[in-house]
This record gives C-alpha cells, structure tokens and sequence, in this order.
C-alpha cells in the first residue's frame, strides 16, 4: 500500500541563472513525478530571502499541510529553527545542500559539494601554471558557502607558494559586477596567468572583459557550476580560454525530490547523507553535464 | 445646510480615503478565503501577524521619519547589523556568566540602545551636519552592512545553542494564543498611535513634515525633534531585532534585504504622503499587514507561476493605493 | 498688565544689504501705534526683531527699560509680546486648533489636552467671528479664514504687546468691524497694541499715533488726530501725492445698446460655492465683485478658470463662445486671473523674480531656447513700470517686501497680454503709493480695451475705481450696482442682505 | 555697490554649493592617484566614463524627474526587462531577415520606445489614477522584473552571436579615442542641460517641483508635464539599456539590480534636494562620476579589507553632501 505523500519544495527564487536551474528543475521534478505517481502532490515555492523561506515553512505546514519537505535553505543558519519546527510537527525534512546548523533538524541530507567546488578549480588552475603565476578570483556575495569556497581554494594553493593570488573581490555572482572588478584588475595587474571566476555567470563578465583590454597574459578563466553555455563552449572548444569546469548541477534539486518522493510514497527513509560530488569537468566528459533545455 | 452638507461630503471623503486600505485588505482576505480555504484559519491568521511583527514595528517607526518629511533607507542593514552584534555580544558573555535569562536579558536592551543610538546619529547627521535623509542614510545602509560582513566574516554569525534554547520562546511562545511578537508589535503601534495623537512631541512632528518653517517660527526645537523621530525608529529597529533574533537565531550579510523598502512600502501604503505632514500609526499596520498577506496568499496558491509573484505584489500594491488616491 | 517697548539704534542686515539702518523710537504703554510706510520699509522686519523671529545685527530692543534679546519667538511671547505675521504661518495639515496652539499645547501630565485646546479655540475664534470647527485642517480654509486663524492664534497668547502686521489686508468690512472692537476691548484691557497697514482710513480709526519710516528708518510721529489720511500717505512717501484714484472714464456702452462684450458668462455654477452667475464685461470696463468673506467671488473665478469642478451654460469671449479646460486655455484665449493667495497660488517664492514674471508667457521667450537676457530686459521693463522695490534683480521673490511681491505677482499675470484679466484682491498690502500706481494701471489697461474684473474687500477702492459693481452672497448674484448708484453703503446693504 | 558686493557674495555661496561634488570628485581623484598610478591612466578613465554610462544617463532623466517632485524606483528593472524583450525581438527577428545590421537598427529604437512607453504608463498611472509615485514605481519594479524573469524563465536572454558580432561595436568601438558610450552620455547630458534649463519644459519642471498649486494657476500643464517628465526618462533608460545590451549580450533577473538607488544617489549627491524644485544636470554628472569613481578606486587597491568596500562608498558618499551641504 502506497502512502499519500503531500511534498513541500522550498528553494531560492530564480534571481540568479543557477537559482533558476533550481526552480526549472524543481519544476521538472514536480511534472514528472506527479504524473507517474497519484498519491503525490508537490508545491513549490520560491524564496527571495532567509525570512521569506521561513514564512514558507509555516504556510506550507499550516495551509498546504505537507508530510514532506524538501528544501534548499537559503541561509544554512538562519532556518535551522525554522525547519526544525516543520519537522517537529512530524513532517520528513530533507535538507539540500547547504546543511544546517544543527543536524538534527532534518532527516535527511543530500549536498552539493562547496569544498570540491573551490578545490577542483585550485588543483586544476595549479597544474597547468605548473605551480606559478599569478592569478585572480572573483567571489559571490557574502555568505556561509561563498566563504567555504573560498577557504577551500586558498587551501589548496597553500600549497603552491609561487602562485601569487592577486586579489578576490565580490562581484555578486552577477555579469555585470564581474566586468567591472574584471576591467579594474586589468588595469591594475600588468600580468595575469588565470583568473577563478568561481562561476559560469561571472566567467561571461570576466572574458567580455578580458576580450576589451585586448590581452592575452590570460591563459585560464575557471568559471565554475557548469551552465549550460559554458559547458558548449567547453564542448566547442570555442575559447581556449575555457579549458574546464567545475560540476555543481542544480540538477540535484530533482535527485533530491525524487529521493525523497519515491522513498515517502514506500515510507522509507534516506540515507542520512548523500554527497553529490563536484567534479571536474572537461572536453571529455562535458556532454554529460549538458542540459539545453535548462535555464542553467 | 448647504454647509452641512460640505461637510459632510468632506468628511465622507476623508472617511473613505482612509478606510481605503481596510478595504483593500478585506477584499484580499476574501480572495485568499476563496482561493484557499486554510487562509481564514486561526493559525494561518498568527502566522502572518507573527511575520509582520518585523516589519510592522519598524514601519511604525518609519511613519514618524516619513510625517516629519525624512526617510531612513538604512534600517535593513541595521537590523542586520544590530542583529549581528547582539549575538556576538550574547555569546561572549555566555562565556563568562551562566546565567543565561540574564544574557538574554542584556542582549535584548543592547538591540534597543543600540538601535536608538544609530539613529541618533542618523538625526545628527541629518540636523547638525545638514544633509539629505536620503544621502545619510544611503551611506549608513552601505555601512552598517559592511561591518557586519566584516564580524562576520563574509559568513554568518549563529548563536550558541544554550542561548537559543533560553531565547527562542520570545518568539515561539503565545500569550493567551496570541504569539508574543504579535503582542509586542500591537503594544509599538498603540504607542505610536498616542505618541503620535496625543503628545507634543508626536504634534511637532507633523507641524515639522507639513511646513517646517512654521514650526520653527512657532519655536518647535525642530532639530531636536528630528534627531528624535529618528532615534525612535533605531529603536523601532532595535526591538523589530529582538524579536528576529530568536527566529532565525543568526545574522548574515543578507539578513534583512530590502527590509526598509517593506517599510517605506507599508507606511505609504497606508495613506501617509511621502511628503509628510500628516499620516497615521493604523494606516500603516494595516498597510504592513496588508503585504505580508499578500505574499502569503500567495505562498497558499499556486494558480501563478512562481516567477510572476512579484508581478502580483505589483498589481496588488498599485491597485490598493489607486483604492485610496488623493482626494 | 501692559509693557512699553524701546528701539535703539537697530540695524538689520540680511547678507550685506542693511534694511534697517538705525532705527530708534519708544512705544510708551497702553497705546494704539500705527506704524507706516511704504512697501519694504522695514515695518515687518522691526517687529519680527520684536517679537523674537529675527535678531538685530546692532542695537537693543528694550521692554519695560530693560534691554532683552529674545532667540525665539518662545522668549518674546513669555514676555507678553506676540506677533500676527503679514505673511500666514500656518501648518497647512493640521486643525485650526492645532496651529493655535503650535508650540504651547495645552498639556495634562505627559498628555496633549485637546478638549481644552478645542474650547479655548472655540472661544477665540468666536471673538473674532470665525464660525468653522476648531478640528477643520487649515488647508480647508480660505485665505481670509486663514487671516482670521491667525489672529485667533495670537488671542490665545496672552499678549500683552499684540503687533498686528496687515491684518485686515484680505478681511472684508465685516470682518475687519470686528476685529476693531476686539482691539479696543484689548486696548481698555491695557494691552499695547502695534497696527501696520497700509488700509489708512484704518489707521485713522483705530491708533492714537502714527509712526512713519521710511527706507528703513524712523521718520517721525504724530498723534493720529493731528494728521489727515492725505497727510498720513505724504509722510510715508515723502511726497505730495495727488489723488489716489483716476479719474473715472465714462462707462462704455452695455451689450444692451448692441456693443460686443469683451467676456459674457452666462449660468455659471461651481457647487458648493457659487449657483448660477452670470456677467459679461465690456472693452474698456472696470467691473468690480464685492461680498462677504465666503460669498464665493474667488472661488466663482477659479471655477472659470477650469481650477475647480464647475458647469456652464455659455462662455464668450468677443462674441465666440469659449471653452475653458484649465488656465492654460484660459490664457491661450487671453484670460488672466491673480489669485488672492500670493504665497500658496501666485508666486513661485524659492524662485528669482525673472523666472516668476515669465511664467505664464514663456512662449514668447522660447524660440525654441529660452533667452534669459530677454527675460531680465522684461523683468527690467516690469521692476520699472510696477515700481518692485528691490535692492537686487538677482534675489529670490521670498526675499521680497509682501507689498513688492504683489506688485510682482501682478506683473507676471499681465505679462501674456490677456484681454481680460481677473484681479482677486490686487492691492492686498500694497502701500498708498504702490497702490495709486496699480489703479492707474488699471485703468490704462481699461483705456487700452481690456476687460478689467477687480474683485476686492475694499469697498472703497471698488467705489473709487469700478464702472459697474457685481455683489455676490451665498454664492449668488445679489445685485449690479452700476455707476450711479456706485456707494459704500449701497455695496454693503446688497452684501449683507439687508437691502430691503 | 552692497548690490554687487551682495551679488559676488550670493553667486560665491551658489558657486561653492554647486562645485561641491567635484570638490568631491577632485579630491578622490587625487586620492586614487596616490594609491594606484595607474588609476590616472586614460584607459582606467575611459573604462570609468563607460562604465558611469548606464547609470548616468538614467540620472539625467531622473534629474528631471526628482526635480519635478517624483521618483522612480523602477528604472533597474525596467531595464532589464527592456534588455530582455530588445534582444528577443532581435533574435527573433534575425530569422526572418539576414540584414544583422537592420535588425539592430530596429532593436536600438525599439529600445527606447518601449522605454518611452513605460514612463508615459508611469506618468498616466500617476497624475491621471493620482497614485504616489513611489508606489506606482515600487509596483513596477516587481512587475518589469517578474516579466523578465517569466521570459527567461529565471536565466540568461542571451544575444544570437551573428547580431551580438554586429552589435558589440556600439558598445566597444571607440571614437577619437573616446568610447561610443561616453559620447552617448556626453550628448544625453549635454541636451538634458539644454532642456532643463533653455526650454519652456524644463522651466515648467522646475516650477512645478517647486510648488505645483502655484505652477497649475500660472497655466502650466501640470500632468501633461509630469507624464513628459517620466517619459523622458523612460527614454534615457532605452538609451541607457541599447547601450548595454552589446556589452555582454545578455539580461538577466540579475541585470540592473539596485541601479534605481544608483541613479537617485547620483541625482541627490549632485546637488538636487530629493524634494525637487531645483537641481542641475551638471551636478548629476558629477555625482554619477564620482560614484563609479569610489568603486573603481576600491578595486585597485587592497588596502581594505573586501568586506568592508560598501562602508567606503558610505562614507565618501556621506562626506561629499557634507561639503556641498545646503546653506
Ligand atoms: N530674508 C530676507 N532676505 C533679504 N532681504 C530681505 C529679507 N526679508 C526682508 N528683506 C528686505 O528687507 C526690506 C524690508 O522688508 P519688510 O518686509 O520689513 O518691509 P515692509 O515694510 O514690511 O513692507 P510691506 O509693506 O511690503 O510689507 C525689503 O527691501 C525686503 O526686500
Ligand atoms: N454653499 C456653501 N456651502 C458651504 N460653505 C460655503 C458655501 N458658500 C460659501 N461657503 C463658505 O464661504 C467660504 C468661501 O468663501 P469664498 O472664498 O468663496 O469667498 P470670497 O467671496 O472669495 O471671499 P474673499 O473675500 O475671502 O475672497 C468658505 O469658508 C465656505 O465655508
Ligand atoms: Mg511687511
Ligand atoms: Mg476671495
């Protein structure tokens, strides 16, 4: 006997191509498992910030009545309470990939892999400097997974004393912020070997800007996230450039809900973890993170 | 008669021009009954009273800058500011003392003080420095949000577990069913409401908004009472913070986001010019509470797509204040 | 109870321009003191240095012997000296009973009490005969409403030296009757009392000595009884002056004898404030508009004007019928109007005298890019045939006498060469000299073929000027009076009803 | 000889006033010489002309319509969202005929007549349906961004590469070594100067900021002006949006975010009181300059910790209206 699953999906709100990954596949898991299974109901809702997502715990608990909960927390700290609450009136949380404070509000985790994310750039930018150069990064805005990124770059190129990281501005994870921090970079460091873009929206800011100055000290820009435009580049092999790519598919937002839907409906539970590894993405093995249809 | 009945058109104007927003939200609270029939319940009811507590204190604040012809664009990033520092603050003394009702206790008069202490300065700036509202607190927005990415470092500052557990009924608990925010902000609006009315203090700031210097001719101290009306709202902030606190239990650079927006937003909303001079505590709650209705009736349905919900606060916002139009 | 006030040597500068330059003389108690002068003589800036709103740059003001320097207007009421500004300084969105009392609110304990502030606003607008509710937003008022809040406002200090800067320079007789009696009740109560106008058969009414400046400076004081009105009006501008009115042109022909009505208004209403007028002027005519305060003449010519919600029957101008939309049609088919409330309506007070004469005629000075040197040759022409009093053509209007503003604001309402013009109360605080100046203008406009509409409290500058008198009530047409039976009296009678 | 001493005196205080904010810009240029040489290159100049191009032009117009007593919150969204659809007519477009260099013709003006369009809307909703500016313009803003977000379904509306290839020059090419963009914004400026201060419009815009009861009894069409007023502006975003689609061929939920409080900031630090009556095109040049100007010099140098580079633009923008501070 199947269970009747009433399944909540809270995630950011498409502000940013990747968010927007989240929500067309959110989207793309709701159509498709709603039809293959009648005892499911999905409801998504997006959030534009931390206190947004919360009030949405709370009129999905109380309004939409679910029994299972899917979220990507905005904030890992800021709705640790928040979702602790949902799961304490009895609801099944799995939380996806920015973990919360306290594990114990959530029976289930399923994460994307923020160290790799800042790793696999930093090992792979190393290698082809063979161990020196000089190099830039961009970061996102300020936040918990912006930091763990990061940390885990500088860890790596700890490691490698003659790579010189010039500076890592915040450019928002926005094309237009990246330009800029890009075109001033370029005025300001005479010669740069590659440049961490630390994400595809701001890899496409950085090379406009690179392509204005007219220089070609820039043997690497590493964007990271694996948008699908990139990712034909890469396949195209269209900028040399573009040598590789980092994988942090917002796909995983659908593994997670068919995880959680398939599991609920047989009133199984998860694992209590699931990793979902940050690769690293080449010429060879770009096809299988290509997804045209994705906004993403 | 003819005199009787000019008045009475008049009034009957006025009386329409401020029921405006009452109607807007009565008729959002039929759409929501119909589109969902959880929407009239009880619980759902608390919930977005309880979330509009936030931004319903700071509004009330607000509305005392906006009569008084000022506007504070800063007090998200003060929010989050404050917010950050409180914890910081509550934590280290966590470490020292273990009394942890008293560091609570502490923390949430540090939220006020504080809070009243930005604004002042904000008031200083504005009166004896003499320049735009608008330009101060642009800059302050930047400000406080910086420092608090700084102790934050670009992260998010969480507080310790022990304290959460002391803290959080401050939010969680209700008081004869009644959540305690809702209490709170129901107090700061009644307060307002007779500051505003009934004190000479809240008289001056509507004499300053409507001509100020008429104000100064009637020997209205009109840069102390500036400095006040923004004083009054850091600690509209301040307490708006207290209560966010044991919500969410962190702060983070993105921590109140557009929060003043929201303000300003439910302050015009519920009749008050932008311009000042006159406007009213009630219109505003009902305008804060009208858009958090919004956004909740909008959580309860999923007729739109949920790319256009912005689109819907739109047309909602417009619409309701189209209700209510000058004259 | 009453206190005596003397001015030594005061000197008031404004940047660098002095406007007063050494002002000495002595208000002994108890007294009525006219104080004269011409527009911008320095009479509104010497009581506001009294009554605390502006500070001396040199010089002391001494009360009751002692020499006191008041910061604030607060200090100056404490000592029994209140001030009713030339100028309306009320808070447009609060209640009358809220501006009364604007900085000395009637408190219990921590509270505002409004029940007793209500009651006390009560009692002083009825004495001066004002019947509206204490909570009606001043924004609902009408010019002379607010003329009579603000000496109510006064009247709820205790004052015990009352400056009154042209109080009745928008009151009708009505009116102004009664605020003669309240100054004569204060005046038996010992207060001391200040009265500025340029209204002299006022002056010589009420004061029992007058003090004239001039240029900023004390010319003399006579008691009142010794000095004729003419002679009043030559110690202010320091010359013989001729007759203050032309001499009248004879009536032009009516439509009736067939001539063609310059403007012909027929069945004009605008609820709630006027019900069915209608007139017409004649090229070359003076037509005067008197009534009560809330007869409904200012509000009938907004209504033309397309400012206010109105009806019409019929509109024309030389014998085409017209349609009036806003006061830009109005003007595109030569109509003017100078609204009697020169600060809220007519003047642009933050802007230059040049932007404010051009305003309605900026056309002509757009070919098709504004050219300021054109604009300052016609603010020239303008300062020189309206006689503005200014130190500097570079100034703000707000930086202007109120007198000097009129005359500005007349200046710019005439400045598109309409063929009919509509004057709302054209010499409200506009000195004798001033004043002689714009009835000739008047009539040169008349002469020249305009139709001229004066609408005017002052019965007598109606008498003095008009061909024909229209006499408005309760937002009807009582009567029009023409040149024959032209009286003070006649005007009044049909004004107030009473005219059997 | 008062007069003219009184004259030199009054045109001295005006004159500081109003070179208060290059004041500003002069002494951070100096400053950012001192930190990075390179900063007074004419490469770093241009890029920071170019960049200030957008939120310039953007500013002129909302010059006009500050000055008028209005604001504008919307502009970032709308142009984003007018990015979105110009680039979607153009690749839709560009499969029916292969002139790339019509079809961008064709998109450029569509550009600005959508913009255009928009403001007459804004201008309508507001003098017609008499609503708050700030609440029509607050509308709006989630309105033109929820449709954006609707048509790219959250991502990116990117450019064809055939047309991006024929358009990019219009943003990259150079003319007399000065960027197509900066002689774009040179000429907006130059005729927004003319009209705000030479024509009949502008003249009439000022007049009504700076008592509208008194402009509408001096004939002045008062709503037929203040639709013009957003209407103007509407267009400068057109301009400011053709000139930023070739830079990265793309729009996003993410392009334009927050450029409404740039432009007003540039307007207010420029001199213009946020209550209108009275500002200057030229001054709004310079504020807009100057902000880029902050933000450029934090990214050549490192001598602040990241976090901590908005509380640097907070404090310049600050001390800027302090030197140029009324009075
Ligand atoms: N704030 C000011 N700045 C510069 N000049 C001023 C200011 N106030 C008044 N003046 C000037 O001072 C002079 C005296 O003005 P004041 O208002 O005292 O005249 P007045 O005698 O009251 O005239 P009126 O009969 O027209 O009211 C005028 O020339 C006026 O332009
Ligand atoms: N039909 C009416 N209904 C109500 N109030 C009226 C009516 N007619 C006149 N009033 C009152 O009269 C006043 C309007 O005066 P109005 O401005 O029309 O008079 P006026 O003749 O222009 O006088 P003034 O001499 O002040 O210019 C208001 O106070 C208003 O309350
Ligand atoms: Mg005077
Ligand atoms: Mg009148």
């Amino acid at each position: 006997a199947q269970n009747k699953v009433n399944l909540g999906v809270a995630i950011p709100a498409a502000t940013h191509s990747f968010t927007a990954g989240i929500v067309w596949w959110a989207n793309a898991a709701k159509a498709e498992l709603e039809k293959e299974h009648k005892d499911l109901k999905v409801t998504i809702k997006t959030a534009a910030n931390a206190g947004e997502q919360a009030n949405q715990l709370q009129d999905l608990v109380t309004a939409n009545k679910i029994n299972s909960l899917v979220i990507f927390p905005f904030e890992s700290a800021a709705l640790t309470k928040p979702v602790a609450q949902v799961k304490n009136k009895g609801v099944y949380v799995t939380v996806v990939d920015r973990g919360l404070t306290d594990p114990s509000a959530q029976d289930a985790y399923i994460s994307g892999d923020n160290t790799a994310f800042g790793k696999v750039p930093a090992e792979y930018i190393a290698k082809a400097l063979n161990g020196k150069g000089n190099i830039v990064a961009m970061r996102g805005i300020a936040t918990t997974l912006d930091n763990e990124r990061m940390d885990a770059f500088n860890s790596v190129m700890k490691d490698y004393p003659d790579i010189k990281l010039l500076d890592a501005k915040y450019a928002n994870w926005n094309r237009d912020d990246a330009f800029k921090v890009m075109q001033d970079y370029l005025t300001r460091f005479k010669q740069i070997d590659a440049v961490w873009a630390a994400d595809d929206d701001m890899a496409v800011g950085v090379l406009k800007a690179i392509e204005q100055a007219k220089r070609d000290d820039i043997k690497i820009v590493f964007g990271g996230a694996g948008s699908k435009g990139m990712i034909k580049t890469l396949i195209d092999g269209k900028d040399s450039r573009i040598q590789a790519n980092v994988s942090y598919s917002p796909k995983f937002i659908y593994e997670a809900i068919k995880l959680t839907a398939e599991a609920r409906l047989k009133g199984e539970a998860l694992p209590a973890t699931t990793i979902v590894p940050s690769v690293l993405i080449t010429k060879d093995n770009a096809k299988d993170f290509y997804f045209p249809d994705s906004p993403f | 008669m003819v005199e009787g009945r000019l008045e009475r058109a008049r009034s009957f104007g006025s009386w329409l021009h401020g029921v405006g927003p009452v109607v807007g939200l009565a008729l959002l609270c039929v759409a929501g009954t119909l589109l969902n029939s959880d929407f009239a319940s009880l619980d759902n009811a608390m919930n977005v009273l309880t979330r509009t507590a936030f931004i319903g204190i700071i509004a009330v604040g607000m509305c005392f800058v906006i009569i008084s012809g000022g506007i504070d664009l800063s007090v998200g990033s003060m929010a989050a500011l404050i917010a950050g520092l409180v914890i910081l603050l509550m934590n280290t003394m966590a470490g020292w003392m273990d009394q942890p009702i008293l560091v609570v206790a502490i923390g949430m008069a540090f939220s006020v003080v504080l809070g009243a202490a930005f604004g002042l300065a904000h008031g200083l700036l504005i009166t004896r420095g003499r320049i735009e509202p608008f330009i101060v607190t642009l800059g302050t927005l930047g400000i406080f949000r910086a420092y608090l990415t700084y102790f934050s470092n670009g992260g998010a500052i969480t507080l310790d577990d022990s304290l959460s557990d002391v803290y959080s009924p401050v939010y969680y608990t209700s008081l004869a069913g009644v959540p305690i925010p809702v209490w709170v902000f129901l107090l700061v609006a009644i307060a307002g409401g007779v500051i505003l009315n009934r004190t000479a203090f809240g008289r001056y700031v509507q004499a300053i908004g409507s001509n100020e210097q008429v104000a100064r001719y009637a020997a209205v101290d009109v840069d102390k009472i500036k400095v006040l009306t923004y004083a009054l709202l850091g600690a509209c902030v301040g307490i708006a913070t207290l209560l966010y606190v044991p919500r969410l239990g962190s702060s983070s650079p993105t921590t109140g986001l557009l929060w003043e927006l929201e303000a300003i937003a439910a302050v015009i909303v519920g009749g008050t010019a932008l311009k000042g001079g006159a406007g009213s505590i009630a219109g505003t709650v009902v305008g804060a509470i009208l858009l958090s209705v919004i956004s909740n009736i909008l959580n309860l349905t999923s007729i739109i797509s949920v790319y256009l919900n912005a689109a819907v606060q739109g047309f909602v916002i417009i619409t309701v204040a189209f209700l209510q139009r000058r004259k | 109870m009453s206190i005596a006030v003397r001015f030594e040597n005061i000197v008031k500068e404004f940047g660098t321009v002095r406007v007063l330059h050494g002002v000495s003389f002595e208000l002994p108690r108890g007294g009525v003191y006219g104080l004269l002068g011409e527009n911008g003589a320095g009479k509104s800036t010497l009581m506001k240095i009294l009554s605390g709103y502006e500070q001396p740059t040199e010089g002391a003001v001494f009360v009751d012997g002692e020499a006191r320097v008041f910061n604030n207007s607060r200090a100056a009421e404490a000592a029994g000296i209140v001030l009713i500004h030339q100028e309306f300084n009320l808070a447009e969105d609060l209640t009358i009973a809220q501006n009364i009392f604007l900085g000395h609110e009637k408190k219990r304990g921590w509270w505002l009490d409004d029940a007793a502030m209500r009651t006390e606003t009560a009692r002083v607008l009825a004495q001066v005969g004002l019947d509206k509710n204490p909570d009606m937003p001043v924004r609902h008022l009408i010019v002379a409403e607010k003329q009579l809040v603000e000496i109510a406002k006064a009247l709820a200090r205790n004052a015990r030296l009352l400056i009154m800067d042209e109080p009745t320079a928008s009151l009708t007789p009505g009116e102004t009757e009664a605020l003669f009696r309240l100054m004569g009740r204060l005046h038996e109560a010992g207060v001391t009392i200040v009265y500025i106008s340029h209204k002299l058969d006022e002056v010589e009414r009420t004061t029992n000595e007058v003090i004239v400046m001039r240029d900023g400076r004390f010319v003399t004081r006579r008691p009142t009884a010794e000095l004729t009105r003419r002679e009043m009006a030559n110690l202010m501008v320091g010359r013989e002056l001729s007759d203050l009115y032309p001499p009248k042109d004879p009536s032009p022909a009516p439509s009736s004898a067939g001539a063609m009505p310059r403007l012909k208004v027929v069945g004009m209403t605008v609820p709630g404030w006027a019900q069915d007028v209608g007139f017409e002027v004649m090229p070359g005519e003076i037509l005067g508009f008197a009534g009560l305060v809330g007869a409904g003449r200012t509000e009938l010519f907004e209504g033309l004007l397309g400012l206010r919600p109105h009806s019409v029957e019929r509109i024309e101008l030389d014998g085409h019928e017209i349609r009036i939309r806003n006061p830009r049609e109005a003007v595109a088919q030569g109509l003017t109007y100078l609204s009697e409330d020169r600060k809220g309506k007519g003047l642009h007070v933050g802007f230059g005298l040049r932007e404010n004469l051009t305003l309605m005629a900026l056309e002509h000075y757009a070919k098709p890019w504004l050219r300021p040197g054109d604009e300052m040759r016609a603010l020239q022409t303008a300062v020189k045939d309206f006689g503005i009093r200014t130190g500097s053509l570079d100034i703000r209007a707000s930086s202007l006498s109120g007198g000097n503003q009129q005359k500005l604001a007349l200046a710019k309402v005439l400045h598109p060469k309409p063929k009919v013009i509509v004057l709302d109360e054209p010499t409200r605080g506009v000195d004798v000299g001033a004043k002689r100046d714009i009835y000739f203008l008047i009539q040169r406009l008349a002469r020249e073929g305009h139709g001229v509409i004066v609408v005017s409290s002052e019965l007598m500058e109606l008498v003095g000027l008009c061909h024909r008198v229209a006499v408005m009530r309760a937002g009807r047409l009582e009567a029009m009076v023409d040149a024959q039976h032209l009286t003070e009296e006649e005007l009044i009678s049909h004004a107030t009803g009473t005219k059997n």
